[in-house]
């Protein structure tokens, strides 16, 4: 794609949109700015998306450029990918996060990997839209957060979206990147609102965040997990505590700067994901923030993530399992009172 | 698209020399079939009911209107045949005999559920009763129930293993993996196809190009047979010589059975956009199954009015009993949440 | 299992009324076909005995015997229409006027190499040739091909898009999945099967219950024809109107040529056990696609036994002049390593 | 199953065998002992696993317990899942570790998954042999370390064998255990010989292995990178650098302690796997040694691991992209020699 679109810059000015209209409007303002952009998945047409992310774009656009698929979650991206090398621009659809394991290899194997095996003469401009995480007692096969499977491989983008203004214009930029990007969404943001300025913009893909100012401590949240970790540091900052929010906004690339940065000016770091912890991408985030500013923590880099367990459904389970504005700000309040090595 | 007899229960493919004309339902196989059917649609109008209340938490995914499959064909199961299930999922539990207050119970996400409330309505299951789940993955139990026939192929005690699926979940690439394996390693299996038109919102002439979900069969190697799944007879039928078939070492088959779902994909009501019409509905609903075998019953002389109503009466009592246990149960507490991932060795 | 010409050669299931008698092969198409296949299998016979040599690190799956299949298709595309091949996949490469050079330098991991040395012989490719790769994935091309076929539709420019694949991937889920998509979206799409008998060591009886994979075709409600894979001019014309029918916007097929390989699933030689007789072998060999229709060419007086020499000594010359160039070529450095893993923003 | 096998007390008796042939061992053994036990897989039966691991088995077990299937990885898996809720113990074989994208949703949201949807009513014991690793030249498809995928994943567990001897061990270990366990074997230590006793033995899982010890530094290192580890560590032995190496053999579960309580004596630890280094399982280990033994820490905990690109297939550029001996040393070098924070 030609020039880096501007960010605009008075967000403030903008209208306050939900993070499923933001969606909806990245989709069809990139179909209007470019022909070569298509949408497809399941039930994304004449049903606008079981999400309502597609809502009026079949109308808009016709049956050629919004394509219901069979319910065929490799041949999605198979479509996407075969479409992408011969120079269309795909936006397909894989509902839940949870259904990335029929498509894996076409995921890791393929799209990931064409360009390189091919000595890069192949290019690759897919989008990958999908919808993760828990709270809506869905169970373990419709609730889970699987970013860090496609973190590990290479080739792909994976950037998740935490505010409407972020929602819009990473999958504007996603749409324009000419690799293959996957944008999580988090199924309870989508009636989030915030401010969500009416013009086509990008955010920069592999740019994080500040979401929040402070010097106590940084906490390095992703997707849902930024309000959540935003309340926490409200309460916090009741007490005078001030706490520091960065987004990464994109795993990968993954901004190490920003958040190094900032940690080595408050000197303690939690990370926090909505995912299972244990191989979960906040280890990453840990290691390299303990390699990059090992002399300036004066504690370990703590996470908080979701237990070693699958989604449990019944509300009672599964308010316990998800990480939350409580847990979180219980994991702040340790780390930010943990004494110095040998003091 | 309109109900079509003249499509249904006709025979498309089928094993030479497997069969002869299809046994008749007596009066104990109707009486049979009829319970189970109006077992799973009180169970499941009352789950409809109280998902709009408020009770059940999360998708439900209603088999009402589907009921002459789940029972047509489980009706030849015993406790030791294996089925794996679907999203929509409780009304092949009701009919292997399920607990009614337990799969409430889970519904609620109570500890005393099938699942202790860690499953919920996508993961009814009761392995005692040979039903190994209901699956959240479209497609995701056909190759289980694959492995589940091996089982009885390894054991050699004739039993035999149903995986239900769906039209949509036909197009999924573990379907067609586990049909080509049971093929390939002649596994007492039978496949049933509830074809009910539509894969969530998506009408069947636009997710597959052929009209037949059975016509798949052919492509392994196996008989395929389409029947009419609003008749709870035609299925047993149907499904009765599938399953000898398959007890005999003859191989698997696929039964396809032309249904509908009356209330919405998900929930009971509450459709965004109407991607079906009224007419549809209704002529579908006219065709009702638990209808029509109790005017069969009737008309034949196998039960009256008043036994056909008792037996509504007496189920009737029965969920409400259900749901009376189930609702008194307790939750789950956060000292379960980490139970059940793994199996602790028994050492 | 021997061939069996009673076998192929029939037409199973076809699209009513889109075809008429095929095309006949004029001298023309004669040549060109011969010359296709002469040049994949001196490739491949060069191949064989580099990697014996030591000089192809890696896999290699040599086409070898299945020289019809490739040229016969293909034979029908321009640098427009679009191809996806398989881990066997250098005769297609071949087939659509790869550069010879360019692909041993692939083979022996050179900078010059089509792939640059990062793909090797399971990647070969040209994109500008509309080859969109081998594949080291059972059936992992064939959602591609559907996508580069949804790119033609989409463009309605009258491109066709074909994807190669195995008898053993017509088991793999993505194959299934997307034969069902380039149906239900009726994109230009041609599947093309290469029944070579066996995938890998395992004959097609034990893993597939069906004897032709073109019977799949009804499946998806596509048309599938089998064809004498050791025939180019029967390749030839059933492609042809595959691809003529791809092209007129009716929608995808699927065809299948039984052919055979000649050397190992993998490498030459070596076999560690014989999972096919000698006689089979022979017998296959004794149908020699290249063997078949120099003597067509030559009792229908479109060439003498010079002329085809001269096509023969042709080729060996133009491969003896690719290795040479391949041979010379540097290996890529260290600093390619991290190259080409993402596209950068040409901004 | 029932009680735990002895593990033999006097392993330098025992016969040295190749690591291919432990396998084969541990499978035949496991069949002989367990009528529940069968085999299946692609080109298993009849040509013995395309390595060599199979050989032998249909001739002694016949075709009900050895069982060629067709190339479906995913009804493989289903295979599996499906007779080990039915109460038998397959151990089936995914040719390559690079095909698990074809079957990850029935490993990870259906066999890892059932027995907490169920409640705890089903049981697994089921076991996946599958060949990880670089180095033949077999490009990006057929060369890959995908364990922590699996690692992420509640309800798994994940083997990684470094030596012949916990070839047999962990295999064995893993088909006896109730649980659907990966043992992940790598192509290049299939020739490796090392002592393995004639008997059915156990090497419990989730328990790491000291294969070397030393003050100086600890490498924690998996599968293939073990040997490369201690290779590593002989060289800087001659400069009087004694370098602890660690197996953890068992990634999930892991053996933080075993790992911790080294860190704490060496006060440096190294982590080195074949992987991608970025979202790989070594950010886990880092993670939690930084946690666990913050205060013991004299320098960051360090990684190797593959850089961030597919496999390459030319021997000019895999040779620089797998991690080898001299990777390690060099980086184990700059981690001995790294100043103490503010020294
Ligand atoms: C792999 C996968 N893809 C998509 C979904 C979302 N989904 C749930 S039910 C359904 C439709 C299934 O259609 P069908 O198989 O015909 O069953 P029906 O709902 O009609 O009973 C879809 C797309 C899913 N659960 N799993
Ligand atoms: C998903 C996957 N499973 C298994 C393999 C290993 N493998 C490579 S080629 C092959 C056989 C393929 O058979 P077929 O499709 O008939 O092609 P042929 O080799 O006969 O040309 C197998 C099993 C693979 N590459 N990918
Ligand atoms: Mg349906
Ligand atoms: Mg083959």
């Amino acid at each position: 794609m030609s020039t880096t679109l501007e960010v605009p810059t008075d967000p403030v000015t903008a209208r306050e949109l939900p993070y499923l209209t933001a969606v909806n409007e990245a989709l069809a303002q990139s179909m209007r700015a470019d022909p070569d952009v298509f949408v497809a998945g399941e039930d994304i047409a004449a049903y606008g998306g079981v999400f309502g992310t597609h809502r009026g774009l079949l109308e808009e656009f016709g049956a050629r450029r919004v394509v219901d698929t069979p319910i065929s979650e490799a041949a999605i991206i198979g479509l996407a990918t075969g479409a992408a090398v011969c120079g269309l621009r795909p936006v397909v659809d894989i509902m839940f996060m949870d259904f990335l394991g029929v498509a894996m290899d076409q995921i890791a194997n393929q799209a990931a990997k064409l360009k390189y095996m091919f000595g890069g003469e192949a290019t690759l401009p897919m989008t990958v839209t999908t919808w993760a995480g828990a709270g809506l007692s869905a169970a373990a096969q419709h609730s889970q957060s699987l970013e860090a499977w496609l973190c590990h491989v290479p080739g792909l983008k994976v950037a998740m979206p935490a505010t409407p203004y972020d929602a819009k214009g990473l999958l504007v930029a996603a749409i324009r990147d000419d690799n293959p990007t996957f944008v999580v969404g988090n199924k309870l943001l989508l009636g989030a609102t915030g401010p969500v300025p009416e013009e086509l913009y990008e955010v920069p893909l592999g740019v994080a965040r500040t979401a929040r100012d402070g010097d106590a401590l940084t906490i390095v949240a992703l997707g849902r997990m930024v309000p959540e970790a935003l309340a926490a540091a409200e309460r916090m900052a009741a007490d005078g505590i001030e706490v520091a929010v960065l987004d990464p906004r994109t795993l990968s690339p993954l901004d190490v700067d920003t958040i190094v940065s900032s940690v080595r000016a408050t000197n303690r770091v939690l990370v926090v994901h909505e995912a299972v912890r244990f191989g979960g991408f906040g280890a990453e985030i840990a290691a390299q923030v303990q390699e990059h500013a090992f002399d300036h923590l004066d504690a370990p880099v703590a996470r908080v993530g979701a237990p070693f367990a699958p989604v449990p459904f019944s509300p009672a389970l599964e308010r316990e399992y998800v990480p939350d504005s409580a847990r979180i700000e219980a994991a702040a309040r340790e780390l930010v009172t943990r004494r110095l090595p040998g003091a | 698209m309109a109900p079509s007899p003249a499509r249904t229960g006709s025979t498309r493919t089928r094993a030479r020399g497997t069969r002869s004309t299809p046994p008749a339902a007596g009066a104990e196989v109707l009486a049979d079939l009829h319970r189970r059917m109006v077992r799973i649609r009180r169970f499941e109008e009352a789950a409809g009911r109280l998902m709009e209340a408020g009770s059940i938490p999360g998708f439900l995914h209603l088999y009402v209107g589907q009921e002459a499959v789940a029972a047509g064909v489980i009706a030849h199961l015993s406790e030791r045949d294996q089925i794996t299930s679907t999203h929509r999922g409780h009304g092949h539990l009701v009919a292997k005999g399920g607990d009614l207050a337990r799969m409430y119970a889970e519904l609620f996400g109570r500890a005393t559920g099938y699942c202790r409330g860690k499953g919920g309505s996508m993961h009814v299951c009761d392995l005692a009763l040979g039903m190994l789940g209901a699956n959240g993955i479209v497609g995701g139990g056909v190759p289980i129930a694959v492995g589940a026939g091996f089982a009885d192929w390894y054991r050699g005690e004739g039993n035999v293993s149903v995986a239900f699926f769906g039209d949509g979940a036909s197009n999924i690439g573990s379907f067609h993996e586990a049909a080509n394996m049971a093929a390939a390693l002649k596994l007492p299996v039978v496949l049933v196809c509830e074809n009910n038109l539509y894969g969530e919102f998506t009408p069947q002439a636009r997710h597959q190009a052929i009209r037949d979900v059975a016509a798949r069969a052919g492509a392994y190697g196996m008989p395929g047979e389409v029947v009419d799944g609003m008749d709870a007879v035609a299925v047993w039928q149907a499904a009765g010589s599938a399953i000898a078939r398959a007890r005999a070492g003859e191989g698997p088959s696929m039964l396809e059975a032309k249904t509908y779902r009356y209330y919405d994909h998900q929930g009971v009501s509450g459709l965004r956009i109407s991607y079906r019409s009224d007419e549809e509905v209704e002529e579908w609903k006219a065709r009702d199954a638990i209808a029509a075998i109790e005017v069969r019953m009737m008309e034949g002389g196998v039960a009256t009015r008043e036994q056909v109503e008792a037996v509504h009466d007496e189920i009737r009592a029965e969920i409400d009993a259900a749901i009376a246990l189930a609702e008194a149960a307790p939750f789950p507490t956060p000292d379960d949440l980490l139970d059940d991932v793994y199996t602790e060795p028994s050492r």
